[in-house]
């Protein structure tokens, strides 16, 4: 199969894969497995390998089944890889789907009872026996199965030849102060080590061996990122009602700000966090106290973004800052909760009735989430109106690799604001009058001691002077200064980042978490002879250097993970006359977005 | 700009306790019909923070979408004010309140505003306990979309196109007392002595104060038929007591006659005394309130004055343990932990 | 000036202008001047004149100015005129700024008090004595305020030749039973009347003279025609909740339903009308309504839609029926709640998080209001989905003149749902199943009575089965399904109404009020020199008369009323091929559109 | 097929009234953790539907969003079940209850979804008094999206994270007595008993029939320091009578004591006797309900039976005045008015 030759060509290496696969463990959720996966995960992490996880998980508490998948790629790819190398088939649900859908030649490490070695002959199985083994482990029945999954650890570490001093360290820290559980997590792990030791013939070419990537390196998720940015930004009034995946943004967020953001002594606190009743109250006190000076944001998913419509549009008509993280999953409406997409991109440009267009930025790793998350702070000031943040379920709750974040260099941009002194030399204070030429007026905060600072804020029609309005020409005035705003935040949003191949005619454009695939991506399709340009966008609305790079370019895939071309479709209203360059690479299944899909798509248009 | 210095030389006008006239408490003019009880509201607004020589820079003024929703901007002009969007003025000023704890937040809401579309946050902020003064000006009806019923117009009354209302009324102030509210009064907005009385005690109750105030629509509820029309609420108001107000800075002299009197001490150190009317009420025992309140619903009357208050909840921003300094006025040294932090969180993270 | 060229050519015949022109009454809202202004449209209607009457109206009950503006055309011409060729102006407020804008040459008509002959020496005036003439028509004085605006009707009708019969006809109309009001207001006419012929000579060219051109028609709002339509579509669910501009269409909705719906013996209803408490509820009861079986509706503006759309996404994911009128007002915001705009094209057509898009119809009439009503109902039953009415608030508020609606000719449409009988000859039922390759489904009703009907209705990811999933295979089935559904819809939805001229290479697209704004200015282009060809838009998704009707032109310009030209960018997404072909005409003042403002901007493209 | 015929044969198992039997009033797997109060919910619905001999096509099933608003699909898979959006239920069974009056609404909702962001909705549809049995599954938290708090986590309750809640609780009971419900109900998830004999009460209950059953919510709150956990709630529950209920059609055995009964005559023949407990308490007394509600809250008790009843409140299908026949199969006859209707509006606009 054609799709398959960068991974058979590494296969061949002497007959050993060294550290370049997937884990696919599956189980059942609430059943504890997840801190095997973290373990697992982290070991490798600690040998120096890149590696991620990702949590496939369901909408549900506990008993349906879930998935986690880990990338191991001593290139540093760590998207989701489409074809799983190494099964873990815990869960009896979906072990048979889960084996049928195994590559040829793929490994299926799963318990005895299962029977999984009739349903498929071409894969190479370990078949454990796991109850026999929890019960030696323990006599505990509750403990049973929770110890079966630290019983897979050490399968599959004895198996790849993960270091054990790194399993032991990383189980140490996952239960870090709980002895009793790390010593027998220590056993369970042992158990499987033992067996596969002892009883598993290694049949399979998957090893892992020591490098020096990740020295250094964090592992972190998009959302903690966004909170530490956040909180950083200087962020004061958080106000959000729980939803996946964006709940543990502000969740992680209430840890830092509880730690750094507070008086130890009197317990006085310089944030308030509000868990409002419901996103049209979290985007309502988010407005209010942006328009009374704090830093304030929201975050929500889509449906909370459907909630903030009309609030949102107050927020750019009245021009009232703050910053909305929308950590998009799979819509419409409840859609799939615990599945990523990129499903909200015209929604929340467009988000409410009338004419109305927002800021929103595009982190597309980790480091973005932190950086842009200073950036949203900036802007939402800088341009007194709501500013998204347009993050997604696979980079907000995955876990993903990244250099260390830098110590913000630029201090707050706190935008136009007049204080008492300032009016007082002015004499004369317009809130909505364009001073500067540039869209952006002057604003003043309620507590101001001065006569004149007061001005009525409404999200009905109003003039220079805030005063009520019905007329054409005020109107007129005031749409179009909104629009030279919007326009001059083109120079103020963070810009593409382009990368480029000698003699590539044909571009791409990504986003988001599309990223890690696309890089992967464009190496495939080097390797099969095609080079290509990358640009990924950062913010809306674009900046001058997307039309250069369309101009430059014979043929344009936009790669999206979104149904309707969302991202495409705005590129074409901002370049109609390069309409016909820009060409889709869609993924909307609710899987992270891999390389091999973009790769195969583009290349089936570009035959 | 020199005659007018010299007119107020001439005729002095006369100013409050921080040297500000009447006139400084005014705002634009109303757009409001002719006779609409929220202007008489308006005026006792401007009457009471007047008296009280309320900081005008430090009020925000806050209301959501309707006819009563308007008149933030009939007074105090010097102050911020903040028309939201229609039912969702709550959850603006309980973002206002987190951000700048030190303003004085008064609101100003209409029936379907609060009791409608507004409901469920009317309920939240109530639960929070977010420092505010709430003014409901209730007339039953839907004043700026013309007349349709809110959901405190009375089954039976009747809209000037004849129809009639089905539906029992929500009593918001039966509805607050429910909800944990530490201050509840109602009054009338022909009744401007006792309005603004109550007026100042709200401004002094740290928490919620919710003051349900009727105010006849000339122009679409004040028909026969209506319970809310000048003529029914006129005939069927039930005072239950009068209100003295002490301010913290200066004593007011009081008008009207004493008699027995439960004397309650506010936050801020001030006082208000109740004087008993013919009924011996309690504005401190919540069932009792509960009770009167739904007594005189079933009896077609309004129960006016402080109906329930209980000072010991602790407001919003007391919860919140908020920094001593507003937190829109912090700067980054406060907002923006060290690099030392971040490093710790990365370390955290290797 | 070259952009009064028509007018001017009208003037000259011998002096006199004949049935052509428009009048601008200026007055205080709440003064009681709607009757008087109704009194003097319908005269001229009943004079077989075409004329059209535009309320501009505040935001307020009482106090602010208010303007009415009767355009009278022979032609049949009906939309605003952008020039006011007779003043009357009552508001002091405004009276000075209406008389400097008048064009020189035009007519005052004022009090004398407001002394506005000297404000413009070039300009007809007629000095009223509107106070003195009150006065002695009552002694009253409460009444005389309100009187004075029907003295003016006298005056007018005098100096332009209006029927004194038909004046009295239409105040007997106006105030039919209440003979004491019928009688102040003929004194009071009776004394304008009266002034003119004795004291006003005749300075202005101004006259008009019966027509035949309006026998038959009716005169009728755009609200009453929706109304009107939805009843006969059979509605019986209507929830609301009020908002200007579309409160009127339940309430008239309400008044039809009360009179042609109701048993009159017992009081019952075929019907149901509630009052919401908010539009989240409106909406919400609307698709409980419409999913339990019943046809239903809401209506609502801007802010309205804004805050409908987390239901609306249900309605579209999971396939549930409704109407949403949406009478779009201008925002963004509150905006101006008592001007019009077509400023909710793209907030209505993608309303929801995710991959969402809707059907939307765009009556262009108050005939179409009524047509659509009916179409829409029908659609929103086949295709099992929320379906928009896109009216705004000059179609909706405003008089216009029509032939009477016709006698609905198809039966209902009530989709595919299968009844007891026919689920048991097909002994299984999968709800979500595409049975006829055309995307759409079959539905049961609740209380069918058969065992196998149940099935279990959710926003979230489901099967074909109705049943919860969250495989990636089910979920891109689904939405690709929702897609073709969508396709499917655009052999459904009415089609574009073309019109063409010999030899013409410009097309104009115009959708919605805009469209005798654009006939007018399709006259005045041709007088210019300028042959063009017009599609008007009936519908989103566009059926494929739009394609053809791009290609066959050089130049494309899309009119319409928002800032944003969103129709015209939906176009160009549907034939990006051709985008660069489409131009936009704005026109978003609030005011409603008017053909000058349309001619002049096509002529200044087109140089 | 024939299998499975034989077998039922064999051992034919009991049917109710209309031949089915109690699988037949069952749903798909429930996917709840394990012990979740919400499934022990589930099997009283079922075994209350079976009791009654309820028709299941005649039942529509309601729900929001959360753990709560899942277990629809774990009962009566016959009827038609809807699971709307967060907190908006109610409306969706307004304009179902609207659209065919003579389906019975059984509607299940959490304490998030009706207290938090639900709260307006459920006020309004108690207000209209839709006909329906509306549940809540109360565990304080917000299960699906992993144990937050709710607006009805007590004062002063944990997380197992540790974050306390510092906000006063709402109480559903006493805020739907304000709203003017005429059924108010509570019980507990572990008490199958009295579960199913209000079940089957607010069945017959011609309005809405609100039921709060607390649900203790094993995963997120069901610890030391949540008032909401099975220990804490068995020991701090306090019935304060039983329900002996006579359904209409048949009679049931009643297996417990006899006392001093108030007999209630609810809208369909059926009667509900209530037994005073040791508390000599009148669920027909307003007031008395509000009082003992509150009582109970302030010593930290659950206050659990019929509360509150008041079969005289018409329901929203009254009032409405609604056809005969469900609006949702009326045909084209009766919902299109003929020609002449159309010509007399055309005249009247000429
Ligand atoms: C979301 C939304 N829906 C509807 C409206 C239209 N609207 C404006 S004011 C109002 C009712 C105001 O009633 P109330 O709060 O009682 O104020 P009043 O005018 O009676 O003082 C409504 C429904 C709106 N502005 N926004
Ligand atoms: C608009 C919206 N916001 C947030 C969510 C996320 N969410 C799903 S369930 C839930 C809370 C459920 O709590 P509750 O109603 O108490 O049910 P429980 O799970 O406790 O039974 C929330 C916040 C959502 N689905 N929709
Ligand atoms: S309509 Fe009624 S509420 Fe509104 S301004 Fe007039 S009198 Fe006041
Ligand atoms: S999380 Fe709690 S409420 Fe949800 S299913 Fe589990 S035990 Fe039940
Ligand atoms: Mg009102
Ligand atoms: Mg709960």
């Amino acid at each position: 199969m054609k799709t398959l030759a960068s991974e058979t060509s590494s296969k061949v290496e002497q007959g050993r894969i060294v550290n370049n696969f997937s884990i696919h463990v599956a189980t059942i959720n609430g059943s504890g497995s997840q801190s095997s996966n973290n373990v697992l995960m982290r070991s490798l992490f600690q040998m120096g390998i890149p590696v991620s996880g990702k949590n496939l998980f369901p909408s549900n508490i506990a008993g349906l089944p879930t998935w986690f998948t880990i990338r191991v790629n001593k290139d540093g790819w760590i998207a989701r890889k489409k074809e799983v190398d190494i099964l873990v088939a815990m869960n009896p649900q979906t072990a048979y789907e889960d084996v049928m859908s195994l590559p040829s030649g793929a490994v299926c490490i799963s318990p005895t009872e299962l029977n999984l070695e009739k349903a498929r002959q071409d894969v190479i199985h370990y078949v454990v026996p796991f109850t026999e083994l929890a019960n030696q482990a323990t006599d505990q029945i509750k403990l049973r199965k929770l110890l079966t999954n630290m019983i897979y650890v050490g399968v599959v570490a004895e198996l790849l030849g993960i270091d054990f001093a790194e399993i032991e360290k990383s189980i140490r820290r996952q239960f870090e102060g709980k002895a009793k559980a790390i010593d027998l997590n220590l056993v369970a792990v042992d158990a499987g080590r033992k067996w596969a030791k002892e009883s598993a013939a290694k049949k399979d070419p998957y090893y892992v061996e020591r490098m020096n990537k990740t020295e250094g390196k964090i592992i972190i998720d998009g959302n903690a990122a966004c909170a530490i940015g956040s909180m950083f930004a200087g962020v004061s009034v958080i106000t959000w009602y729980p939803i996946t995946p964006s709940s543990s943004l502000c969740e992680q967020l209430i840890d830092y700000l509880h730690e750094y953001r507070r008086d130890e002594a009197n317990g006085k606190a310089t944030y308030a966090v509000i868990q409002a009743e419901d996103e049209l109250a979290a985007i309502g006190m988010a407005l209010g106290a942006g328009w009374a000076g704090a830093r304030s944001m929201t975050s929500t998913s889509g449906p909370g973004i459907s909630l903030m419509a009309e609030f949102v549009g107050l927020g750019y008509f009245a021009e009232i800052p703050t910053v909305i993280f929308d950590v998009q999953r799979v819509g419409p409406s409840t859609g799939m909760p615990t599945r990523t997409m990129q499903g909200d991109i015209l929604s929340a440009y467009l988000l409410s009735h009338g004419d109305t267009k927002h800021i929103a930025l595009l982190p597309g790793s980790v480091e973005e989430c932190y950086s842009q998350a200073l950036d949203a702070f900036n802007l939402a000031e800088r341009f007194q109106t709501p500013v998204f943040v347009l993050s997604d379920l696979d980079l907000g709750m995955n876990n993903w690799m990244s250099d260390p974040f830098p110590y913000p260099e630029k201090p707050m941009d706190r935008g136009k604001v007049l204080n008492a002194q300032e009016l007082e030399k002015l004499g004369k204070f317009e809130r909505y009058r364009d001073v500067d030429g540039d869209g952006i007026p002057y604003r003043t905060l309620p507590g101001t001691n001065s006569p004149i600072a007061g001005y009525f804020t409404r999200g009905s029609g109003h003039n220079e002077a805030a005063a009520y309005t019905e007329r054409a020409d005020d109107y007129l005035r005031l749409m179009d200064r909104l629009n030279r705003k919007y326009q001059t935040a083109r120079k103020y949003v963070p810009k593409p980042v382009i990368e480029t191949q000698a003699g590539a005619k044909v571009g791409i454009i990504a986003y988001g978490s599309s990223d890690f695939a696309v890089q992967e991506s464009r190496a495939q399709l080097n390797a099969e002879g095609l080079a290509t340009d990358y640009l990924r966008l950062r913010a809306i609305p674009f900046t001058e250097e997307l039309r250069d790079f369309v101009e430059k370019h014979d043929r344009i895939y936009v790669v999206e993970q979104n149904r309707d071309a969302q991202m495409r479709d705005l590129i074409r209203l901002e370049m109609p006359d390069l309409a016909m360059k820009l060409q889709s690479v869609l993924h909307y299944d609710g899987l992270p977005i891999d390389a091999r899909s973009v790769t195969d798509a583009i290349l089936s248009q570009e035959k | 700009m020199v005659e007018s210095t010299l007119k107020q030389d001439a005729k002095a006008p006369n100013t409050n306790r921080i040297g500000l006239t009447l006139g400084d408490y005014k705002g634009s003019p109303s757009t409001l019909c002719d006779g609409c009880g929220h202007d008489a509201i308006t005026s006792q607004i401007i009457k009471a923070c007047y008296e009280l020589a309320v900081e005008p820079h430090k009020v925000a003024k806050l209301s959501g979408i309707g006819c009563s929703s308007k008149t933030p901007a009939y007074f105090l002009s010097r102050a911020h004010g903040f028309n939201a969007v229609h039912g969702r003025m709550p959850s603006i000023a309980t973002g206002v309140s987190m951000a700048n704890k030190d303003l004085t937040l008064l609101a100003v809401s209409g029936d379907g505003d609060t009791a409608s579309i507004g409901l469920g946050q009317f309920c939240h902020l109530v639960r929070r306990n977010v420092p505010m003064i709430y003014v409901i000006e209730n007339n039953g009806v839907y004043g700026l979309t013309k007349g349709q019923f809110s959901a405190t117009a009375d089954i039976g009354s009747k809209l000037k196109t004849g129809v009639s209302n089905e539906l029992p009324p929500i009593d918001i102030c039966s509805l607050a007392v429910e909800m944990g509210c530490g201050f509840v009064g109602r009054s009338f907005a022909g009744d401007p002595k006792q309005l603004v009385a109550l007026l100042k005690a709200a401004m002094s109750h740290k928490g919620t104060a919710i003051l349900d105030v009727v105010s006849p629509c000339v122009t679409f509820n004040n028909h026969e038929g209506s319970t809310k029309s000048y003529k029914y609420a006129k005939e069927h108001e039930m005072p239950i007591h009068e209100i003295g107000y002490i301010p913290f800075y200066e004593q007011i002299a009081v008008d009207y006659e004493p008699g027995s009197a439960v004397e309650v001490k506010m936050h801020d150190g001030s006082h208000i005394v109740l004087r008993k009317a013919a009924k011996d009420y309690d504005p401190r025992n919540k069932l009792a309130a509960i009770d009167t309140i739904h007594k005189a619903i079933a009896e077609h009357q309004f129960l006016t004055g402080l109906l329930y208050i209980d000072e010991k909840k602790p407001d919003f921003t007391t919860i919140m343990q908020l920094d001593d300094q507003p937190l829109a006025s912090l700067g980054q040294d406060k907002l923006r932990p060290g690099k030392d932090a971040l490093s710790a969180i990365m370390a955290e993270l290797k």
